[in-house]
């Protein structure tokens, strides 16, 4: 259908075009292809028989178990209950969210590949020191730090802040070449420098998306607690490991409940931070 | 000019009527997050200068990393390779339930109020349970075994992926919404033809983003029996064989290398 | 036929777009709005076709009030009514072929648009629009590459393929160059004449308005303060349209009086050749 | 007077303790409980004592050997990596409840300061012998785990099979998935620690552990339990004084109600050769 | 004084935006765009200062080139260049007083602007230029909720505050009522009159053009077609510059050219009263 109308085109532009974007449609097309079958060969290889049976008794114990909470664990005084733990939990997400989000926002700028048009390494660079920092494991970087400070919610604020400068530098560095630049170039018609046109120009647009993309990482740092209990780094994570271990699923589950809670607030927040700045 | 009464209006100009109008409720704000910082770190008993007093060790950790045991690769490849198949399979799946769910999260889809409220919690319930914890409830259902690794891949990224993708379609312009609106396009046909192509390179990257997450994650899913690398950097921490975490954590970084920059050229060629 | 009935749109910062504004257009009819800048003429368009909730009053197409219909009725009527909007509205990273054809999902199953399957006739619609506004070389282009009155163009073809009984119009023609838009506008006339669409457009060319308008409407402030056939939107009417107690910042009304009297003079004089 | 006054704050010389718990084997009636511990010893000691819960091993050596750790009850072959890096010394073992080997069920008032892994299999399996295992599938715990995988692997390699090469390994996180594994036919074979089936078996509600399961393998190396370490830097009076409160522990109530949230029945006096068979099956497990 | 001298824009995607375009204006000129809808006015525009980078040839702003400038230079170059958009690019998100204000930046060190301490006098020139363009009483309303014209009047205000040397205009008037176009307009002449400022702006209507600049420069597919005086703009010229070998669409053109001529006659008589 498209064909027949390619020829009717009076404007056709140099020979050189055609081909390239002949090259650019082949090109995308067998990456598609290639794409598509890593996808189909990793479904087909999977052994879908390596599973057990379902066992109803387990699971109508499990979910029994899972529906009754245990709430003598919300609060007992002890210091090591539910709402002390989660504190400490929301404690050290807050403040890894906060130290992540300090350090990536000016790093984003650094490895947007539309800032640096006429340097084009810069941003290679820059991005890939966020990969290295996205490369280790949370678990090393817990461990790392427990070496560093000692064991406790310290360590955790630190190995979760530094995990997640990673993450939000790329996410960042995405929003930034994905944004609107006609502000920007208005800001750049005037004569203004590259930080008057980011703080007139970009960070207006970008400062919503970027409270969500930081309060995203504030709920998976809540998630990630879990990870430092393996190493003693505070909050509700240690308890939630010794339950699963064990099998206690009404202590996991008033656990589960506590973080959902906690959760469900922060998105509640984020929610409202993001009609705000829209 | 000829802004006579303009001038006479505005004689002496407050700070309110500036670029600073907002400055007390910005200031409050300010001071706000700044009470909470430092409310959490005395909860938490972080100080940085500790932190740094003592980089020596973190750089006395990070210095045994600096000899990795190329040879070990041989034993490593195949982990590599369940690693990315599960990453691959887990992801796939968890996308193609999310970005339905998330459409059904905004009021794009539906206009049932209740139905996108009820979709946003199961999404942030789902997206709340710890890896470790999913892990644990879905050995318990299915046993240990890849498919536990890739139904606990798939159920986080359905979580982490929906919630991306449902805060961008909120953020879409509502310019081509309206235009679909106008020629009696039903809110599906909306979201296909008017919300899809603007998010389509966030979703991409997005994808991509959880893709990646997945293959770290896999730490914790050798725990299910998956198998993959995660098995091979706990057990070699653990052993301190840290020639091995490092080759382990560098075979992780060719990969989070080469997702970062096929999401960069995907985008490159989306733009 | 279209009836409003003392419509009243108020914005949530208090701003009001409409202010009890009553009317009527008839089947066929050519009728174009004037007006100063923020008078309401968009915000009159868009609440034709529901695309903003009134806070008052009620809009009737063909005897059926939009404003209190559900929301599938909603879909069928817009069906029939098409809109250029003053911002086009493109999707920017779909081609121009794809924003064009999108003029018809309303008439498409869900699963046909899922699945893109679209009737060969409908892509040779899209054709035959884009000639008509002679876009034809730009089929396959990205459409945020386009200059502006071609974007504009696009959004008219859009609408020209949804084969709508009823068209709105929001300035379809001011990013255009004269040729151009007198091309675009005998189209609409030509589709108002042999099809009998009924088509409502703003456009600040009074000129433009006068030469195809079988009716003119001048809006200022959210009401409407002149309705009438052209012959009758005299030099004095044009006055009270465009200038008055400082719908648009009352600095400017002094020295708009005069222009809007230079104007008109100017017209007279022409006219009297 | 500046210094003075410093020299004279009564908690400044007296630096807090900091003291991290790795479990070797949670037993399922642990719980997740540092503070009365803690403020047992605070007592006791007469300064602070932070103390940690953890689960991995790797974490606590390192941070011995960095010294952010000055206390450190962990499994065995974590203290054997500390010790080999001179960042621990053990001062006592812990004691726990003894088992009949042959039965399997805990024996009343017993304590052991040692224990044994087990290789377990389904009560109807084909599986009589440690050779049987070539060829089969098998859920261990992590190669850092004594019982879980170093001990059973060591005495297979002495039996003249290698699991590594020989059956097909799989990592699990935790004994009960073990176990269900085999249950379930999953697995042929899984590596626990001695009396695993006695302490899950209100976990599974459906199954008999006892009747279900059965001990293919007891290894014949002991495994010492918990080691209490402190870091050799530590001066001799507060390393005797921190092995006097240990010992104390059951003799006082309180002290006997924080030991047992850890599931601790008693400590004895390390004895540094009982180590040893560890860091040579290490050896023999890990190539 | 702005001369650029043979210079060629090729987009990525193979469009030739400018064809070896050789144009001198003086200082204090108002020169007036004109031509059919993607014959590259707005690529012309953004070439001179640089929004646009150019294929080939080179731009002198009073004798320096901007082409070949480094990115300081280029810097303080448009400090003295203002610039209104086609498609305002206002910040959504932000005030009109933020936006307009944003037209100074050049002047301010970046500590200032990121504490926002802006003199007073500043804030009473963003006043008048909001009364000029007559949005006084918006001045603390997002930009984003205000009519197409109100936008467009805030990216005038933008330009106003920004005290140029030259003035590029993309469309200024495109969304405006004829009253207020002439009121933009004046203003414009005024600022070209009293400070000397060039203007060069491009424009739709050819009657404005004729009204208010001082030389128009008609262009098609990416060369300039027509360099003069307004009085040298003949109806053939007119039907030069808008119709021929069809650029914008071979379906187009007969007709266009038949209506060209009818503008030309409309206008010949109405000359001759
Ligand atoms: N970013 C771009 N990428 C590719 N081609 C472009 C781009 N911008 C403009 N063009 C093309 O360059 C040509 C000139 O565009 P330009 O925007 O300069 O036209 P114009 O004269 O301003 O038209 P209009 O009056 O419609 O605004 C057009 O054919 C257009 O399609
Ligand atoms: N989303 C909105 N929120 C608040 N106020 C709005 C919004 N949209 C428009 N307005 C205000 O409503 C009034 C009428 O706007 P409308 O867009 O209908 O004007 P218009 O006649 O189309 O003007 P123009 O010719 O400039 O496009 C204006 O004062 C405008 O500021
Ligand atoms: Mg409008
Ligand atoms: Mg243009």
């Amino acid at each position: 259908m498209n064909n027949e109308i390619q020829h009717t085109s009076t404007l056709s532009g140099p020979s050189s075009r055609r081909s390239k974007n002949a090259v650019g449609v082949w090109g995308q097309r067998i990456s598609i292809a290639l794409v598509a079958l890593i996808v189909v060969a990793c479904f087909a290889t999977v052994d879908y028989g390596d599973k057990a049976p379902m066992s109803w008794p387990t699971l109508t114990h499990t979910f029994s178990q899972l529906l009754r909470p245990d709430w003598g664990y919300v609060y007992d005084g002890s210091g090591e209950d539910l709402v002390s733990l989660m504190l400490q939990t929301i404690c050290i997400a807050f403040l890894s969210m906060i130290i992540a989000t300090v350090l990536a926002f000016p790093w984003s700028f650094i490895s947007a590949s539309t800032l640096w048009p006429h340097m084009p390494a810069i941003p290679v660079a820059a991005k890939f020191v966020t990969d290295i920092l996205r490369a280790f494991p949370e678990l090393v970087y817990a461990i790392v730090f427990v070496k560093v400070v000692g064991p406790g919610p310290a360590a955790g604020v630190l190995a979760l802040g530094v995990h997640q400068i990673g993450m939000l530098g790329k996410l960042y560095a995405e929003s930034i070449e994905s944004m609107d630049t006609g502000p920007a170039e208005a800001m750049e018609s005037v004569g203004a420098n590259f930080w008057k046109t980011t703080l007139f120009g970009r960070i207006p647009l970008l400062a919503p998306i970027f409270a969500s993309l930081s309060l995203n990482h504030f709920e998976i740092a809540v998630r990630s607690a879990a990870t430092l209990g393996l190493v003693g780094a505070g909050g509700i994570g240690a308890p939630l490991i010794f339950a699963i271990q064990s099998r206690q699923w009404n202590r996991v589950s008033i656990l589960l409940l506590g973080i959902i809670v906690v959760v469900a607030a922060i998105d509640a927040g984020t929610g409202w931070l993001r009609k705000k700045l829209l | 000019m000829s802004g006579s009464p303009i001038q006479r209006s505005a004689p002496r100009r407050a700070l309110s009527q500036t670029v600073h109008r907002h400055l007390w409720r910005n200031l409050a704000t300010f001071a706000l997050i700044v009470v909470c910082v430092l409310g959490a770190s005395s909860v938490t008993g972080t100080s940085l200068i500790d932190a740094f007093e003592n980089a020596d060790q973190a750089a006395d950790f990070f210095s045994n990393l600096l000899h990795p045991d190329w040879p070990y690769f041989a034993k490593l490849w195949i982990p590599l390779l369940q690693t990315i198949r599960m990453s691959v399979v887990g992801t796939v799946l968890g996308l193609v339930f999310a970005i339905p769910f998330a459409f059904l999260c905004t009021r794009i889809v539906t206009s049932n109020r209740a139905l996108t409220a009820a979709s946003r919690i199961i999404m942030d319930i789902v997206r709340t349970i710890p890896n470790l914890l999913l892990a644990a409830l879905i050995v318990a259902f299915v046993g240990i075994g890849q498919v536990s690794g890739i139904l606990t891949i798939a159920i986080f990224t359905f979580g982490v992926v929906g919630q991306l993708v449902y805060q961008t379609i909120d953020t879409v312009d509502p310019g081509p919404l309206e235009a679909a609106h106008s020629v009696g396009a039903n809110r599906t046909q909306t979201a296909v033809w008017a919300v899809a192509p603007q998010v389509r390179d966030d979703i991409a990257s997005y994808a991509l983003y959880a893709f990646e997450i997945n293959i770290r994650a896999s730490v914790v899913l050798g725990y299910v029996g998956a198998g993959g690398l995660g098995v091979l950097l706990n057990s070699s921490l653990s052993l301190q064989r840290y020639d091995r975490v490092s080759l382990v954590i560098l075979t992780v970084l060719v990969l989070v290398v080469a997702v970062d920059w096929l999401s960069g050229s995907i985008r490159r060629r989306l733009r | 036929m279209i009836v409003l009935n003392k419509v009243t749109k108020r914005y949530d910062n208090g701003t009001l777009g409409l202010d009890g504004v009553s009317l009527t257009v008839g089947e066929g009819e050519f009728v174009a709005i004037v007006g100063p800048s923020g008078a309401g003429k968009s915000t009159l368009l868009r609440s034709i076709n529901r695309l903003n909730d009134i806070t008052s009053g009620d809009i009737l197409i063909d005897g059926t009030s939009i404003t209190k219909a559900r929301r599938r009725e909603v879909r069928a009527m817009r069906c029939s009514i098409g809109m250029i909007f003053q911002q086009f509205n493109l999707v920017g990273n779909a081609t121009v072929q794809k924003n064009v054809i999108s003029g018809r999902l309303g008439r498409y199953s869900t699963l046909q648009t899922l699945l893109g399957l679209f009737p060969r006739a409908d892509y040779e619609l899209v054709d035959q629009a884009l000639a008509t506004v002679g876009l034809s070389d730009k089929l396959q282009e990205r459409s945020d590459r386009l200059s502006g009155g071609q974007q504009q163009r696009v959004a008219i073809a859009r609408t020209r393929v949804q084969e709508a009984r009823i068209l709105l119009a929001d300035e379809p023609v001011a990013s255009l160059d004269p040729v151009t838009s007198q091309t675009i506008l005998d189209d609409l006339r030509g589709i108002n004449r042999d099809a009998g669409t009924t088509v409502l457009l703003s456009i600040h060319s009074v000129d433009f308005a006068k030469q195809y308008a079988s009716r003119i409407i001048g809006m200022r402030a959210g009401r409407i303060v002149f309705d009438g056939a052209p012959q009758e939107l005299t030099d004095d009417m044009f006055r009270r349209i465009y200038t008055a107690d400082g719908a648009s910042g009352a600095a400017v009304s002094a020295a708009a009086e005069a222009r809007a009297e230079s104007i008109a003079d100017d017209k007279a004089e022409s006219r009297q050749q | 007077a500046c210094g003075n006054k410093a020299s004279s704050a009564k908690s400044s010389d007296t630096q807090t303790l900091e003291l991290q718990f790795v479990p070797t084997n949670n037993d399922g009636s642990m719980q997740a409980k540092a503070k009365p511990f803690g403020d047992y010893l605070s007592k006791k000691l007469d300064r602070k004592v932070h103390v940690t819960l953890a689960t991995d091993y790797t974490t606590i050596v390192e941070a011995m050997k960095s010294g952010k750790v000055d206390i450190g009850i962990m499994p065995p072959a974590a203290y054997v990596q500390a010790r080999q890096a001179k960042a621990a010394k053990a001062i006592l073992t812990s004691e726990l409840g003894a088992y009949d080997r042959t039965t399997g069920k805990p024996i009343e008032g017993k304590l052991r300061d040692s224990f044994k892994g087990e290789v377990l299999v389904r009560a109807d399996s084909s599986i009589h012998s440690l050779t049987d295992l070539k060829g089969k599938k098998i859920a261990t715990l992590s190669p850092a785990s004594a019982s879980g995988y170093i001990y059973p692997v060591a005495e297979m390699k002495k039996a003249g099979v290698d699991p590594t090469t020989a059956s097909t390994l799989t990592t699990v996180n935790d004994i009960p998935s073990a176990m269900t594994a085999v249950l379930e036919g999953q697995q042929d074979a899984c590596f626990v620690f001695e009396g695993a089936r006695n302490v899950f078996a209100s976990k599974f509600s459906d199954k008999d552990l006892f009747k279900d399961l059965r001990v293919l393998y007891l290894t014949k190396g002991d495994i010492p339990n918990d080691a209490i370490a402190v870091n050799p830097s530590m001066d001799a009076s507060l390393q005797d004084k921190v092995k006097q409160a240990f010992l104390g522990m059951p003799k006082d109530k309180e002290g006997a109600e924080a030991m047992a949230m850890w599931g601790h029945k008693g400590y004895v006096p390390a004895n540094e050769k009982n180590y040893d068979t560890i860091e040579q099956y290490l050896k023999l497990a890990a190539d």
